[in-house]
């Protein structure tokens, strides 16, 4: 079992949902969080006092899979989150030793 | 002059002013997180804006002596408000700027109301210009036509109040239909938003929602029972028929709701109140109390069908300023020619109470002329101003959010809670830079 | 007619109204996240319900003439306010529908009240029925016992007020221990709120709550002042009680936490004012400024003790509408009897200030009648619904939320700040999908 | 009596309560997520204690006759307003209470003001103690100084408005530089936050901000317009003026932050109208329409401008209350000098209208007076509240947040959304242990 | 060193902390997310017209236990998490290669 | 390729950014969270209710790093969150099969 992270531009989680579960992707866990990087955050003003806003926000999205998808998950996901332009985000791939499905105690592939 | 009718001038116009920041939050609660800022902003902007030209000219045109036709009153007659300080300048029983306080907040409300059909999508200097354009050439005009009696500020008033004689207690045609015109040919001039359609575009804030719906009805007693610009019966019966009409239609529209969408919904309940205020408007003055129930029960029913229109017709009117104000206004402006009874104050009997076509006939012709110039006219202008300066912002500057770039700034950081410094949030990381000196310089 | 008075009840019985809004405010920033909504639509819904009705029957019930022992006005007298518009129809100086309005917002009030008890729990439709139901037993013929006076809007009034000649201004007993007794017996109706007493339940908005408390202060001085039904002397005593009985009471009910708690809190503060606002209302006219610091700081103190009953009792009162308006109400109808002041403009004497026991028998007798009237009627009414139609929505739809589950709605959506299309965020990835051709077709 | 007169006051005066509701908000919205209820304790905490003081022997203090030197009233004269509530009683054409309440709640709302400039590091009880002492040493008697006319409650008032004769109209002297200067002493008295200038304190809730600036603008017209003490063409005057003068100083306000800062913001707009609001307010009555379109315009820029300067000096006024309120007070109260005109009620002309520098002196001195007298007597207090029982909470706390470590409270939650029982966020995973009954046992 | 990561409903919270704390986990980090999966979120209606909501709200836990707990700890949360109910949430273990605590500099076992 | 996960002090945030930085790390990803341990929460009263808030707000530092500067980003971010106080938090970290940069495509190293 593997599990792909991915920390995309949050306007791309529509599109990147879609792509996965037209590839047999039905799971997902997703959440909110900021990306600091090549993409620079802002500058907002308050009474005239500048705030420099350094962390952009972006969704990150955890998927398990079984190791033999995990090069295509990744890559739909690279594809459907590309803009092109600075920000667009990772996706990395990590080892996972077991899963377990809550509701009927399935392990592995049979839980994902 | 009389204390009493001043006293009730005052505080309706103190309650009328209350509504423009009213209608920011409630407009404000209804867009997305990212541009509630811009949402209100242009409801304070209006403020300003008409604010200060109705001092300077907008009270003259609208209320002094008809310059011809009853389209249009004297701009010069009652230039930067001269000459209304004595205590001898009086409108009817009260002091002259009470009336020009009163009439001023119906005007900036008015061009507020507009900006719900542009929801997120408006660049605020062009929006301000256009509101000053707007006032000039539509509403204070319009105003002169509905609200200027003869003899009452000035010798010669408006067509619509005295040739055509079409009753509009307190601006179903000047303030609702005008506005509701407005915000449908500014819809169309700017187009719908990105993603409208697509992406979900819900309320990020009932309960400012809410807020706002308190403030707008609460002040709306103001501009009903405040138009009979005295303390006397009128007043009375306008404030009883202003809360009859209003708990009849959010009645309606939550049946409605209940019916079509299996729930009845806090927005419906704020909706149902606006559209019996909107209905009851023009006609709180010339029906009965049980006449007012039914007046706002159908005002509520028919707003929240209507509402569901602009998918129909593909117009991102993104607040429904059509669907509550134009068809509130409209169905608020026609049902006296049904509903009208002698016993009000207004004095005439409508189709239903046996006095025929007349009356219907009359709100019907002023209904639609003031429905067609502020369309027509908002069209022109809206047009002119996206073909010249422009009126739209960037679509990626949409999706990034107007709040931050029209205004730079985000409206909520509820993170700094229990951390440090407000370090992270959506709006996180900010190392604060604050070059006074350098500014205070160029200054 | 005098202007100035009306002036002042119309500008009263707005402020009245507002507070409607309010309380759906202060409520809803008390409770959790997930059921604000419905918190605010319990008080918007009230507005609805008896708004109507009071123009159909219920001001004729309160005001009718007395059709047998003070309890209960003529129901046809004013059916549908009927020949209340004529500028001939009066009650003392004012227009007869500006005093109509006036009580109109008293009755929409005391049912609003009453929902903090059944916070989170309450099915919406049964509430609708529920307020109409309560409204037309209990809340028109309390009004009519103590606010119709003889010769008042009819030659014979109300037992409470005329026979029993308790005192209460502005609605100790028919407003604050109605709603308290009623809260009482519904909280017992439907039982505690799934977790109570080990979920967490803290307010989930407490600005939202200080906005709340802030109008509720602000309209009440219509509420207390404009029960002088004049802009008298007699409205500027109940003015300055106002003002003086809550800034004491605030002061007792923090010092109450201080002590207790450790802390003065916030939402100490807003409540605090609430109990002093509450236990003023029967006593404004009857105590002197430094008498009304008294009822206000006991009444801080005494709330402020009461809160913790619910816990010892079982009894899941959510928003403590026993601990503020039942004890609030008790404390000052009572109170009177004690400190009330023959300088004041009720001009009776209390126990301490040489009356002897006369009035305090009279204010227990006047209050306890309607504790017991408002309970066992509440009780009866309540389980009937319960029984039949059925009052409390399923377990899993409270831990769910019952703004989703009674109007599928959620409150916030603070996420679509800065990102593409209010994508995420407890309620996140909406993929819009409007038929409005459907839906309008079969609408 | 006249009861239009009395009904706007009683009105006006509660307009005014409400602004110190709004102000919690408006301030509230601006600090940080973890400071916000201190923040608004700190003007409802005002409202209690002045609230009594002011029944107590504030109002005598202010209004008794004066004992000596236009400098203070006779504290035992009205001590707890004894004598006041007779229908005899009678301020001009008004009931004394009425004219009591009106002023209780200028001394309230001025206390409360100071606030802003001590946000997120003022420990509570201190607080409490010093808004008790400040109101008693400096603001009654400069009440008693600026408005207290010889003849109107009593023989001999107040050298400012008497023997100077500089013109206050409603309060640009006695509140808005009163509270800007203490505000200047005690932010130096209390230091900088933590992380001044390095984290970034923004404000976390501009919706908040704005409902805020509503409300204080709505109650404002009861301010300004009720300093007539009566409903007439002066009162008029007046409310037109407050909305030519917000208007215009809204428009200023933006125009800066155009050219500085490129982008015009929201609260940028809720800090125009503020400025304009604070600069007319003692001009009212002494320009015309046009006057106070100047007037705003160049306080909006002045305190656009003026905000800035607190980094250059290293004061962390937090809430800029320096740059709004003693700024913009300066320029309105100087003004007059310059902008007065004999056409408006105060019957005045300056420097500009051919009046010469006769009142421009006038103005100058009554301003400098009152900031000179506030300032020192706050620094002499501050300190030494500061050196006794200290004034400011730990660094820790700071940074931990005040909400929590002076009222044991957080203002928001908004997790409990669709999960069970508000399990999570920031302020999370809550298990409720009430121990009611040791509780009570020991209250 | 391991790390278990459990995504469960938000209302089993308590209930997962308690049973934990039984078995002696003393600490973890507590997220808020949203879940995509077999459980199907709802619908919303404004002014008419509907909203999907996909995503349901979840609790995600992370907990560093030693390899040799690492079963009994990822057992616990299914058990203590299980209503039967689609929607239950997943728990996996992934390997973890050191740990340090901050306050000490501790690593591995004695940092957890 | 290795995952640095680091749960800090919220105000250290600053501190531990500044640090990353002039080591030379340019991305991080960055989350709220809450935090249950030694640190214990706090009591919060309301209405004289007592309430317990058991956790307490932490930030979330994810740092994708070349397996040789691991030790030395680690090391890093522990010396900048300390303030030797209960709570200042844990770091750990744990194997990376591949990264992508969404952007370009460019993977692994290049991809950070
Ligand atoms: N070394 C890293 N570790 C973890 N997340 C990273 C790292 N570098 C970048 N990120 C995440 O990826 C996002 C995009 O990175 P950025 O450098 O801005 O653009 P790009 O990936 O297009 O070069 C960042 O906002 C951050 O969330
Ligand atoms: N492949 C996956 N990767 C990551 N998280 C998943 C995956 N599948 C499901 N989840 C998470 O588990 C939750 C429950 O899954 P769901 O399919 O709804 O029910 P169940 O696990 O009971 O079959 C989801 O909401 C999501 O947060
Ligand atoms: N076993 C664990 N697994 C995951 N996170 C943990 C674990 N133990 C502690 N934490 C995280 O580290 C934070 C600090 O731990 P705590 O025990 O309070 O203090 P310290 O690390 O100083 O001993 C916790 O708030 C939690 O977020």
């Amino acid at each position: 079992m593997k599990l792909v992270t991915a920390v995309i531009k949050p306007h791309k989680w529509e599109e990147v949902r879609a792509a996965l579960e037209s590839f047999g992707v039905t799971g997902m866990t997703v959440s909110e969080v900021s990306g600091y990087g090549r993409q620079k955050g802002h500058t907002e003003v308050y009474r005239g006092a500048e705030y420099d806003i350094a962390l952009v926000p972006k969704i990150r999205i955890e998927i398990l899979a079984e190791a033999g998808d995990v090069e295509d998950v990744a890559g739909i996901v690279v594809k459907a989150a590309q803009t092109g332009r600075i920000g667009d985000g990772k996706v990395w791939v990590s080892p996972v030793d077991s899963v377990v499905r809550v509701r009927t105690g399935d392990r592995d592939e049979a839980a994902i | 002059m009389d204390t009493g009718d001043t006293a009730w001038v005052l505080t309706s116009a103190a309650l009328v002013l209350l509504m423009t920041p009213g209608l920011a939050l409630f407009y404000g609660g209804m867009v997305r997180a990212k541009s509630v800022l811009n949402m209100m902003m242009m409801s304070f902007g209006a403020l300003a804006v008409i604010g200060v030209l109705w001092v300077v000219y907008g009270y003259s045109i609208a209320f002094g002596n008809d310059v011809g036709g009853g389209l249009l009153g004297d701009p010069s007659e009652f230039f930067g408000l001269q000459g209304l300080m004595s205590d001898k300048a009086l409108v009817f029983t009260i002091p002259a700027l009470a009336f020009v306080g009163f009439q001023a907040v119906f005007a900036i409300i008015t061009v507020a109301l507009i900006s719900g059909a542009i929801a997120d999508r408006a660049r605020f200097g062009p929006w301000l210009l256009f509101a000053g354009i707007w006032a000039t050439v539509v509403y204070f005009p319009v105003a002169h036509w509905v609200f200027s009696f003869d003899g009452g500020t000035a010798p010669v008033g408006g067509w619509i109040a005295n040739k055509l004689a079409a009753i509009d207690f307190a601006g179903g045609t000047a303030v609702h239909i005008n506005a509701g015109a407005a915000g449908l040919a500014l819809a169309i001039v700017l187009g719908k938003r990105v993603g409208w359609r697509r992406d979900p575009m819900r309320p990020h804030n009932l309960p400012l929602v809410m807020i706002g719906a308190g403030l707008l009805w609460f002040g709306w007693f103001g501009f009903n029972a405040g138009s009979a610009l005295g303390a006397n019966s009128v007043a009375a019966v306008a404030w009883i028929n202003t809360l009859a009409a209003t708990a009849a239609a959010t009645l309606g529209w939550l049946l409605v709701e209940k019916r079509r969408d299996g729930h009845p919904t806090s927005l419906g309940a704020a909706s149902g109140v606006v559209a019996g205020l909107v209905a009851i408007t023009p006609a709180c003055s010339a029906v009965s109390p049980m006449g007012a129930l039914l007046v706002g029960f159908g005002a509520g029913i028919l707003c929240a069908l209507a509402v569901g229109l602009k998918y129909r017709f593909g117009i991102d009117d993104s607040l429904d300023v059509v669907g509550v104000h134009l068809v509130g206004g409209l169905f608020g402006t026609i049902v006296i020619g049904l509903l009208a009874t002698s016993s009000a104050p207004a004095g005439v009997d409508g189709l239903l109470y046996g006095g025929g076509f007349d009356q219907l006939w009359r709100q019907t012709v002023g209904a639609l002329a003031v429905l067609l110039y502020s369309f027509v006219l908002t069209l022109i202008i809206g047009t002119a101003i996206s073909k010249t300066i422009g009126f739209r912002i960037q679509d990626e500057d949409e999706v990034a959010g107007i709040d931050f770039t029209e205004h730079s700034e985000t409206a909520y950081d509820f993170v700094a809670r229990a951390g440090g410094a407000g370090v992270l949030g959506g709006k996180p990381s900010a190392t604060v830079r604050v070059d006074a000196e350098a500014r205070g310089a160029n200054a």
